[in-house]
C-alpha cells in the first residue's frame, strides 16, 4: 500500500504543487522528513501484515468452544516488544529529528534576510507589499533566486494560510497577528502558491504565483514596478476616463490618478501580471473584458460587482488597463 | 421454580401495551435500538452529502454545485458523521449492551436515558432544519472565527450549528454520566475492575472523556453565540479578543472527541476477535490500561491541530511529544489483537471477524500516517491538505465505521433474535473494503500534490484530476457496500434464521440471556468468578432474583460487592416533555425571541419539577 | 447486608482498606496528573515568557516544573510497585488479590509511560531549542 | 435469600454519583472559562485596558462572604434531616436561599453601575460573561433547593429517606466553592 503511495507520488511529480519535489530549503526539510517517515511507516505496516497473515493462516487444532485457560505467556512478550519497546525507540529518534528540523527552521527565520515582504491576505486575493522597495502588487510575488526573503504574513478579514508547496511550509494568515516565514527558491522558475485554510466561498480560487528570478532580472522588475505609468493616449485615455468615472475607484488604486481604494488589488502595473482574479484566469484582453463584465460568473461570491459598460467603453477600459505595463 | 420467577419478573417489568409505551419507555434495550436506528439514518444522510461532494469533485472545474451548496455540504457532512452518527450510535450500542454485559437489568437512570435519546433526536432535527430553510451551517465542522463571526457569516447558518451543538451536548453529557454510574454501581457481584469486559472498559473511558470534553465545546459555542448576537469581542482581534482562543477551546474538545469516537470501536474489536479466535484476549491488563491511557493523553495533544498558526516552537514541542507517545497505547492494543489471533484456535471466519481484520489493516495505515503529524515540520507541510483528509478517513471510517459494521453484525442476532445472511455480509465487507481504499488512498497523493482541503473545485493543471475520479468511483463502491448491509439487515429481520442465545459461543454475559433478551434481562443476577463467565461457568443462575418490584443490585465500585437492592422507576412521558421544553428554548433562541425562550424555559422547569418530585425521598 | 457466597466487604479493617485503595488510584492517576500539570504550566510559561519579551530564567522555570513532575510520576510508580510485590505474597481472598495486582500493574505501566512522556516533552526540547525563538 | 431493599445515601446512591459527575462537567466548564480569561489577559499589553477601572473588590468580598456563608446553614440543614428534624432543614434551606438572593442583589448592582459593558471590549465581555454564567448557576441552585423546601412541606423527607437533600446540598456547595475561584481570577488577579 505505502510503496504504492511513494510510487504514485514520484510518478505524479510533474504537478506544480508537488511537495516531494522540493525547490526550496524549507520544502527540502519537509520532503526529507516525509520520505524517512514513509519508510518507517511502510516497515511497520509490513510487520503488522506479516503477523496478521501468520495469525490467520498458520495451521493449528480447530477448537469448538472458547478455551479460557490457553496461556498467553508468549503473547504478552510480543505485545510488550511490538507495542511498547520498539515504538518508544522509533518515536524518540523521530522526536529528536523533529527537534533538529525545528531548530533549523528557527535559525532560518531568525537569521538574516535580504528584505521583507508584507503578505496581506484578503477575501480571496493576496496583497504583497515591498516596504523597502515601495511596491504594492497582488497575486504575483517576485523574489531573487537563492536569497532568503522574510514573509510577514497577516490577514485583514478571516484566517487564510500562505502555502507554497514546493518551497516552504505553510503559515496561517491571522487577523491581528503577524507570522513570519522565510521564503527561498534555489532555482529560477514560477511556483504555485495556494490559500490552505478554508476562508469562505472562493477559497478554491485564491492562488498566487511566486516568481524566482536572477537578482538583476529582479532589479529590473522592481524598477518597472516603481515607475509611475506614462500618461495614456487615444483609446487608453478614453479608457482612463471610463475608469475614473465608474465605481472602480472605490476599490482599486492606480498611482498617478486619484483612485485610491484598497478593497481590491492595486492596478498600477496590472498588465505585467500573467494571471488575473488571484490565479483564476489568464491575463488576456478577452478574459479581462469578461471578468470586468460579470465577475460573479467566474468567481461566484467575489466582492467585485458586475459592471454595465457599453461594449465600446469596455474596450477602451481594457485598452487602458492593458497599457499599465 | 425458574419459570415462576420469570413469569413474576415478566409481569413486574412489563410496560403499557401499545404505542403509548413508545413515548414512555425507560427500557435500555428499546432506547439503545432507537439510538442505533436514528444514528444509521444520519449515517445515510452523511453518506449522501459525501456522494454529492464526490460528484462535484470527480473532474476539474465541475459546476454541479455552487460554492455555497458545497460549503454547506462539507460542513454538514463533517458535523453529521461526527456528532449525529458515530457517537450516538456507539452510545446506543452501549446503552443496549453495557447493562447486559455487567449482569444487571437496566441503566442506573432509565428516565435520564430516555431523555438523552429525545434530546439527541431533537438536536439532529434542529441541525438539519438548516437545509429546509436554505441556510445550513457553512463554516466547516470546526467553524473557525472570524469566518463564522458576525461580520463574515451574518446569516442564521452558524447560529443553527452552534446552538445545535450546545443542545446536543446536553444529551451527550447526560448519556455519559448515566453510563459511568451504571458501570460503577451496578456490576454483577464478583465483577471486580480486573474482570470487567474490555468493551465495558472502553465505554467507561469514553464516557469519562465525554463528561470532560463537552464543556470546552459548549463554552466555545456560548462565546461564539455571544460574539455573533450580543456584540462581545472574544474572537475579535481589534478589541482584545483572539481568533486562536476559539481554536484552543475547540481542539481541546476536538481531539478527545476523535478518541471518543475511536475507543468504543476498540472495545468492539477487543470483544469480537477473542470470540472468533476462541480464546481470551492476550494481555488483558495491558489492553485495559491502554484504553485508559489513550483517553487521558488525548486531552494533552490538541495543539497539533494548530502547528501552522505561528505559536512559539518550544510550546509546540510539548504537544508534539504527547502526540507521539499517544500512539504507544494504540500499538499495544494492535499487537494484543494480533497475539490473540496467533495464540488462538483456527479463527472462525464470519462477517464481524472480516470487518475486524479489515479494521486492523486500515487502522494501521491511518495510525502510521497519524504519527507523522506529530513531527511539527511535516505537519506544517501537509496540514489542511488532502493528505489530512486521507488520514482522518482512515482512522475514522476505517477506525470506527469498520468496527461499527463488525459490532452490528456481531450483535445483530442478540438484538433482533435473527441471524443475518452470511453471503450478503461477505459481499458487503469486500465491497466496503475495496471501495474504501479506492476512495481514500489516492487522497494521500492528492495532498502531496498540493490539493488544499475544502475546495469546491480545482484547476486541471494541479494534476489531481485522475485521482479525484478514482476516488469518486471508490465512493460509489463503498456506498453500494453500505446499501447491501442495509438490505442484509432488512431482509434478515423477517426471513433470517432464528438466533440461539449464544450463536458465536462468546464469553461475555449478554450471551447468557435469550435473543432478544426479555424486559427484565436476567432472571437472577449472575455471580461472576472470572473474565470470561460463559466459558468458565456453565451454570450462571444465582439466587439473587430480586422480585420485590422493579429492582436491580447496587454494588461497590472496585470489587462489585453487593450493597443493597435499588428500586427502579416506572416508564414516564416526562423525559420526552422535558426534551421538548429544551427544544422550545433552543428554537426560541435561534429565532431570537427572548419571551418565547423564557416561556419555554418555565415549561421545562415545570416538567423537571414533576420529574424529580418523587426522587430520593419517601417512596410514593 | 446480603448473606451470599460472594466475597463481601465485611470482616476487614475499612481504614487500611481505603488507604490501600487510595494508594492504588494514586499509582494509576498520579503520573498523568503530574504530566498534565507539567504540560499546562510549561506551555503557559513558554507562551507568556516568549511574548512578554522572554525573560532569561524561563528555561530554569521549565526545568524545575519538569523535574517536579518526574518526581511525582516516579513516586507513584514506586508506590504501585510496592503494592504489586506485597500483593504477590498476600493471602487475601483471590478475587481481591487479582484486582489489587491488576491495579498495581497498571500503576507501574502508567508511571513508566508518563515518565518517558514528561522527560520527552520537558527536557529534550530544552537541549535542542533556545527557549524563546521568536514565532 | 434476597438482598434488603434500602434507600442508599451518600457515596452509595447512584443519584449522588450522578450529581458528582455533573459537578465535574461544570467544574470543567468554569475551568475553561477562567482559562480563557487568563489566556486573553496575558495577551493584552495592559489589563484592564485603559479607561476601564478595576472591579470593586470590597463589593466582591461582601458578595463572597454572603455566598460562601450560605453553605453553613445548608450544612446545618443536612445534619438536621439526617436526625429526622424536617423543620430544622427547612429553616436552614431558607437562610441559604436568602443569603444567595443577597449575593445576586450585589451582582445586579454591579451590572447596573459598571462603567463598561460586555459590548465595549474583550475585558468587559469576559467579566460579564463569567459573572452571568455563575449567576445563572446560583439561580439554578436556588431553584433546586427551593424545590427541596416545597417537597419537605409535602413530607417527602425523613431520617430514612433524604438522598435528594444530600444531592441538592452537594450542588449548592459546588456553586459556592466555584465562586471563590471566580472571585480570585476576576477581582484579585488584575491587581497583581
Amino acid at each position: 500500500m505505502l510503496a504504492a503511495l511513494v510510487a504514485l507520488t514520484d510518478a505524479a511529480c510533474s504537478g506544480p504543487g508537488t511537495m516531494t519535489s522540493a525547490e526550496g530549503p524549507g520544502a527540502h526539510r519537509i520532503s526529507l522528513l516525509s520520505v524517512g517517515m514513509f519508510a518507517i511507516a511502510a516497515f511497520v505496516f509490513l510487520v503488522v501484515i506479516c503477523f496478521l497473515a501468520y495469525g490467520l493462516f498458520h495451521r493449528r487444532p480447530e477448537g469448538s468452544g472458547g478455551d479460557p485457560n490457553l496461556n498467553d505467556h508468549g503473547g504478552t512478550r510480543m505485545v510488550l516488544l511490538g507495542g511498547v519497546a520498539f515504538p518508544i525507540v522509533v518515536l524518540i529518534i523521530l522526536f529528536v529529528i523533529t527537534l533538529v528540523a525545528l531548530q533549523a527552521q528557527a535559525r532560518e527565520d531568525t537569521g538574516s534576510h535580504v528584505f521583507t515582504i508584507d503578505v496581506i491576505a484578503h477575501r480571496w486575493w493576496w496583497e504583497f507589499q515591498y516596504p523597502t522597495q515601495g511596491i504594492d502588487t497582488a497575486n504575483e510575488v517576485h523574489i531573487p533566486t537563492g536569497e532568503p526573503v522574510l514573509m510577514d504574513v497577516t490577514s485583514t478579514d478571516v484566517i487564510h494560510s500562505f502555502w507554497v508547496p514546493k518551497l516552504q511550509r505553510k503559515v496561517d494568515a491571522i487577523p491581528g497577528r503577524s507570522n513570519e516565514v522565510t521564503l527561498q527558491a534555489d532555482t529560477d522558475g514560477t511556483y504555485l502558491g495556494e490559500c490552505s485554510e478554508f476562508c469562505g466561498l472562493q477559497h478554491a480560487h485564491m492562488r498566487f504565483t511566486v516568481i524566482a528570478e536572477s537578482s538583476d532580472a529582479f532589479d529590473t522588475w522592481v524598477a518597472d514596478q516603481q515607475k509611475v505609468p506614462v500618461e495614456p493616449t487615444g483609446a487608453a485615455l478614453a479608457g482612463q476616463q471610463v475608469f475614473l468615472g465608474s465605481s472602480c475607484v472605490y476599490c482599486h488604486s492606480i498611482t498617478g490618478t486619484n483612485a485610491s481604494g484598497t478593497v481590491g488589488p492595486d492596478l498600477t502595473h496590472v498588465a505585467t501580471r500573467t494571471t488575473l482574479a488571484s490565479g483564476t484566469i489568464p491575463n488576456t484582453p478577452e478574459e479581462l473584458a469578461a471578468w470586468i463584465q460579470d465577475p460573479q460568473s467566474i468567481k461566484p461570491g467575489t466582492q467585485m460587482p458586475g459592471s454595465a459598460l457599453s461594449p465600446t467603453q469596455l474596450r477602451q477600459l481594457v485598452a487602458y488597463l492593458e497599457g499599465l505595463g | 421454580m425458574a419459570t415462576a420467577t420469570e413469569a413474576r419478573l415478566e409481569e413486574i417489568w412489563a410496560e403499557e401495551p401499545g404505542p403509548v409505551s413508545w413515548f414512555t419507555t425507560g427500557d435500555h434495550k428499546r432506547i439503545g435500538s432507537r439510538y442505533i436506528v436514528t444514528a444509521l439514518v444520519f449515517f445515510f444522510l452523511g453518506g449522501l452529502e459525501a456522494a454529492l461532494m464526490r460528484w462535484q469533485l470527480a473532474q476539474p472545474g465541475a459546476t454541479h454545485l455552487t460554492p455555497e451548496q458545497y460549503d454547506e455540504l462539507f460542513s454538514m457532512h463533517g458535523t453529521t458523521m461526527i456528532f449525529l452518527f458515530i457517537t450516538p450510535l456507539f452510545t446506543g450500542l452501549a446503552n443496549y449492551l453495557v447493562p447486559l454485559m455487567i449482569g444487571t437489568r437496566d441503566m442506573a437512570f432509565p428516565r435520564l436515558n430516555a431523555f438523552s435519546y429525545w434530546i439527541f433526536l431533537a438536536s439532529g432535527i434542529f441541525l438539519y432544519a438548516g437545509f429546509v430553510v436554505g441556510a445550513a451551517p457553512n463554516g466547516g465542522w470546526f467553524a473557525y472565527p472570524p469566518l463564522t463571526g458576525p461580520i463574515f457569516d451574518p446569516g442564521i447558518n452558524m447560529d443553527i450549528w452552534s446552538l445545535g451543538l450546545i443542545f446536543l451536548s446536553i444529551s451527550t453529557t447526560a448519556g455519559a454520566i448515566n453510563l459511568i454510574v451504571t458501570i460503577l454501581k451496578l456490576r454483577a457481584p464478583g465483577m471486580t475492575l480486573a474482570r470487567m469486559p474490555l468493551y465495558v472498559w472502553a465505554m467507561f473511558v469514553t464516557a469519562w472523556m465525554m463528561v470532560l470534553a463537552m464543556p470546552p465545546l459548549t463554552y466555545a459555542n456560548v462565546l461564539l453565540q455571544l460574539d455573533r448576537n450580543l456584540g462581545t469581542h472574544f474572537f475579535d482581534s481589534t478589541a482584545g479578543g483572539d481568533p486562536l482562543l476559539w481554536q484552543h477551546l475547540f481542539w481541546l474538545f476536538g481531539h478527545p472527541d476523535v478518541y471518543i469516537i475511536f475507543l468504543p470501536a476498540v472495545g468492539i474489536i477487543s470483544t469480537v476477535i477473542p470470540t472468533f479466535a476462541r480464546r481470551p484476549i492476550v494481555g488483558y491488563p495491558y489492553v485495559a490500561l491502554a484504553t485508559v491511557l489513550t483517553g487521558i493523553i488525548a486531552f494533552g495533544v490538541w495543539v497539533h491541530h494548530m502547528f501552522a498558526t505561528g505559536l512559539p516552537p518550544l510550546g509546540l514541542t510539548f504537544f508534539a511529544a504527547a502526540s507521539m507517545i499517544i500512539t504507544i497505547p494504540s500499538g499495544v492494543q494492535i499487537f494484543a489483537w494480533l497475539a490473540t489471533i496467533i495464540r488462538g484456535r483456527k479463527p472462525v471466519v464470519t462477517t464481524p471477524f472480516l470487518f475486524a481484520i479489515g479494521f486492523i489493516v486500515v487502522f494501521v495505515i491511518g495510525g502510521v500516517t497519524g504519527v507523522m503529524f506529530a513531527s511539527v515540520p511535516f505537519d506544517q507541510g501537509v496540514t489542511d491538505s488532502y493528505f489530512i483528509v486521507a488520514h482522518f478517513h482512515y482512522v475514522l471510517f476505517g477506525g470506527a465505521v469498520f468496527p461499527m459494521f463488525a459490532g452490528l453484525h456481531y450483535w445483530f442476532p442478540k438484538i433482533t433474535g435473527r441471524m443475518y445472511n452470511e453471503t450478503l455480509g461477505r459481499w458487503s465487507f469486500w465491497l466496503i473494503f475495496v471501495g474504501f481504499n479506492l476512495t481514500f488512498f489516492p487522497m494521500h497523493v492528492m495532498g502531496l500534490l498540493g490539493m488544499p482541503r475544502r475546495i469546491y473545485t480545482y484547476p486541471p493543471d494541479l494534476g489531481v484530476g485522475g485521482l479525484n475520479l478514482l476516488s469518486s468511483v471508490g465512493a460509489a463502491i463503498t456506498f453500494a457496500g453500505a446499501v447491501i448491509v442495509s438490505i442484509n439487515a432488512i431482509v434478515s429481520l423477517r426471513t433470517g434464521a432464528q438466533a440461539s442465545a449464544n450463536p458465536w459461543g462468546a464469553a461475555t454475559l449478554e450471551w447468557a440471556t435469550t435473543s432478544p433478551p426479555p424486559h427484565y434481562g436476567f432472571a437472577s443476577i449472575p455471580v461472576v468468578h472470572g473474565r470470561d463467565p460463559l466459558w468458565e461457568q456453565p451454570e450462571l443462575a444465582s439466587d439473587l432474583t430480586l422480585t420485590d418490584g422493579r429492582e436491580i443490585l447496587g454494588t461497590t465500585v472496585t470489587d462489585a460487592e453487593p450493597e443493597e437492592a435499588l428500586a427502579m422507576p416506572e416508564g414516564s412521558v416526562l423525559p420526552l416533555l422535558t426534551a421538548l421544553g429544551f427544544g422550545g428554548v433552543f428554537v426560541s433562541l435561534l429565532l431570537g425571541s427572548v419571551p418565547a425562550a423564557v416561556l419555554a424555559g418555565l415549561m421545562t422547569l415545570a416538567f423537571i419539577g414533576a420529574w424529580t418530585w418523587r426522587l430520593g425521598g419517601v417512596p410514593a | 447486608m446480603a448473606e451470599l457466597d460472594v466475597p463481601t466487604a465485611n470482616g476487614r479493617d475499612p481504614r487500611s482498606d481505603r488507604g490501600a485503595l487510595a494508594l492504588a488510584w494514586f499509582g494509576i492517576l498520579g503520573p498523568p496528573a503530574a504530566w498534565a500539570a507539567q504540560l499546562l504550566l510549561s506551555d503557559a510559561f513558554a507562551e507568556v515568557g516568549c511574548e512578554a519579551g522572554g525573560f532569561s530564567s524561563i528555561s530554569l522555570v521549565l526545568i524545575a516544573i519538569t523535574v517536579a513532575a518526574l518526581a511525582i510520576a516516579a513516586a507513584a510508580g514506586a508506590v504501585a510497585f510496592l503494592q504489586l510485590r506485597r500483593a504477590r505474597s498476600s493471602d487475601d481472598d483471590p478475587t481481591r488479590v487479582e484486582r489489587v495486582r491488576f491495579m498495581a500493574l497498571c500503576g507501574c505501566l502508567s508511571s513508566g509511560l508518563f515518565v518517558v512522556l514528561i522527560a520527552l516533552g520537558g527536557i529534550v526540547p530544552h537541549l535542542m531549542l533556545s527557549t524563546c525563538t521568536s514565532p | 435469600m434476597s438482598v434488603a431493599q434500602a434507600e442508599p445515601r451518600g457515596a452509595r446512591a447512584p443519584g449522588w454519583w450522578g450529581m458528582a459527575l455533573f459537578i465535574l462537567a461544570e467544574l470543567t466548564l468554569f475551568g475553561t472559562a477562567l482559562a480563557s480569561y487568563l489566556y486573553l489577559r496575558f495577551r493584552a499589553p495592559t489589563w484592564p485596558p485603559p479607561g476601564v477601572e478595576q472591579p470593586d473588590v470590597v463589593l466582591g468580598a461582601i458578595a463572597t462572604v454572603l455566598l460562601v456563608g450560605s453553605s453553613l446553614p445548608m450544612l446545618w440543614a443536612e445534619r438536621g434531616i439526617e436526625r429526622g428534624e424536617a423543620v430544622r432543614m427547612r429553616i436552614g434551606i431558607l437562610i441559604s436561599i436568602v443569603l444567595a438572593i443577597g449575593f445576586l442583589g450585589i451582582q445586579g448592582y454591579e451590572y447596573a453601575t459598571a462603567s463598561f459593558s460586555w459590548r465595549s471590549e474583550a475585558y468587559g465581555s469576559l467579566f460579564f460573561t463569567i459573572l452571568s454564567l455563575h449567576g445563572l448557576h446560583v439561580i439554578g441552585a436556588i431553584l433546586i433547593v427551593g424545590w427541596l423546601e416545597v417537597r419537605s412541606f409535602a413530607g417527602h423527607f425523613d431520617r430514612e429517606h433524604h438522598a435528594a437533600v444530600q444531592v441538592g446540598a452537594l450542588y449548592w456547595h459546588f456553586v459556592d466553592i466555584v465562586w471563590l475561584a471566580i472571585f480570585a481570577v476576576l477581582y484579585l488577579s488584575p491587581r497583581i
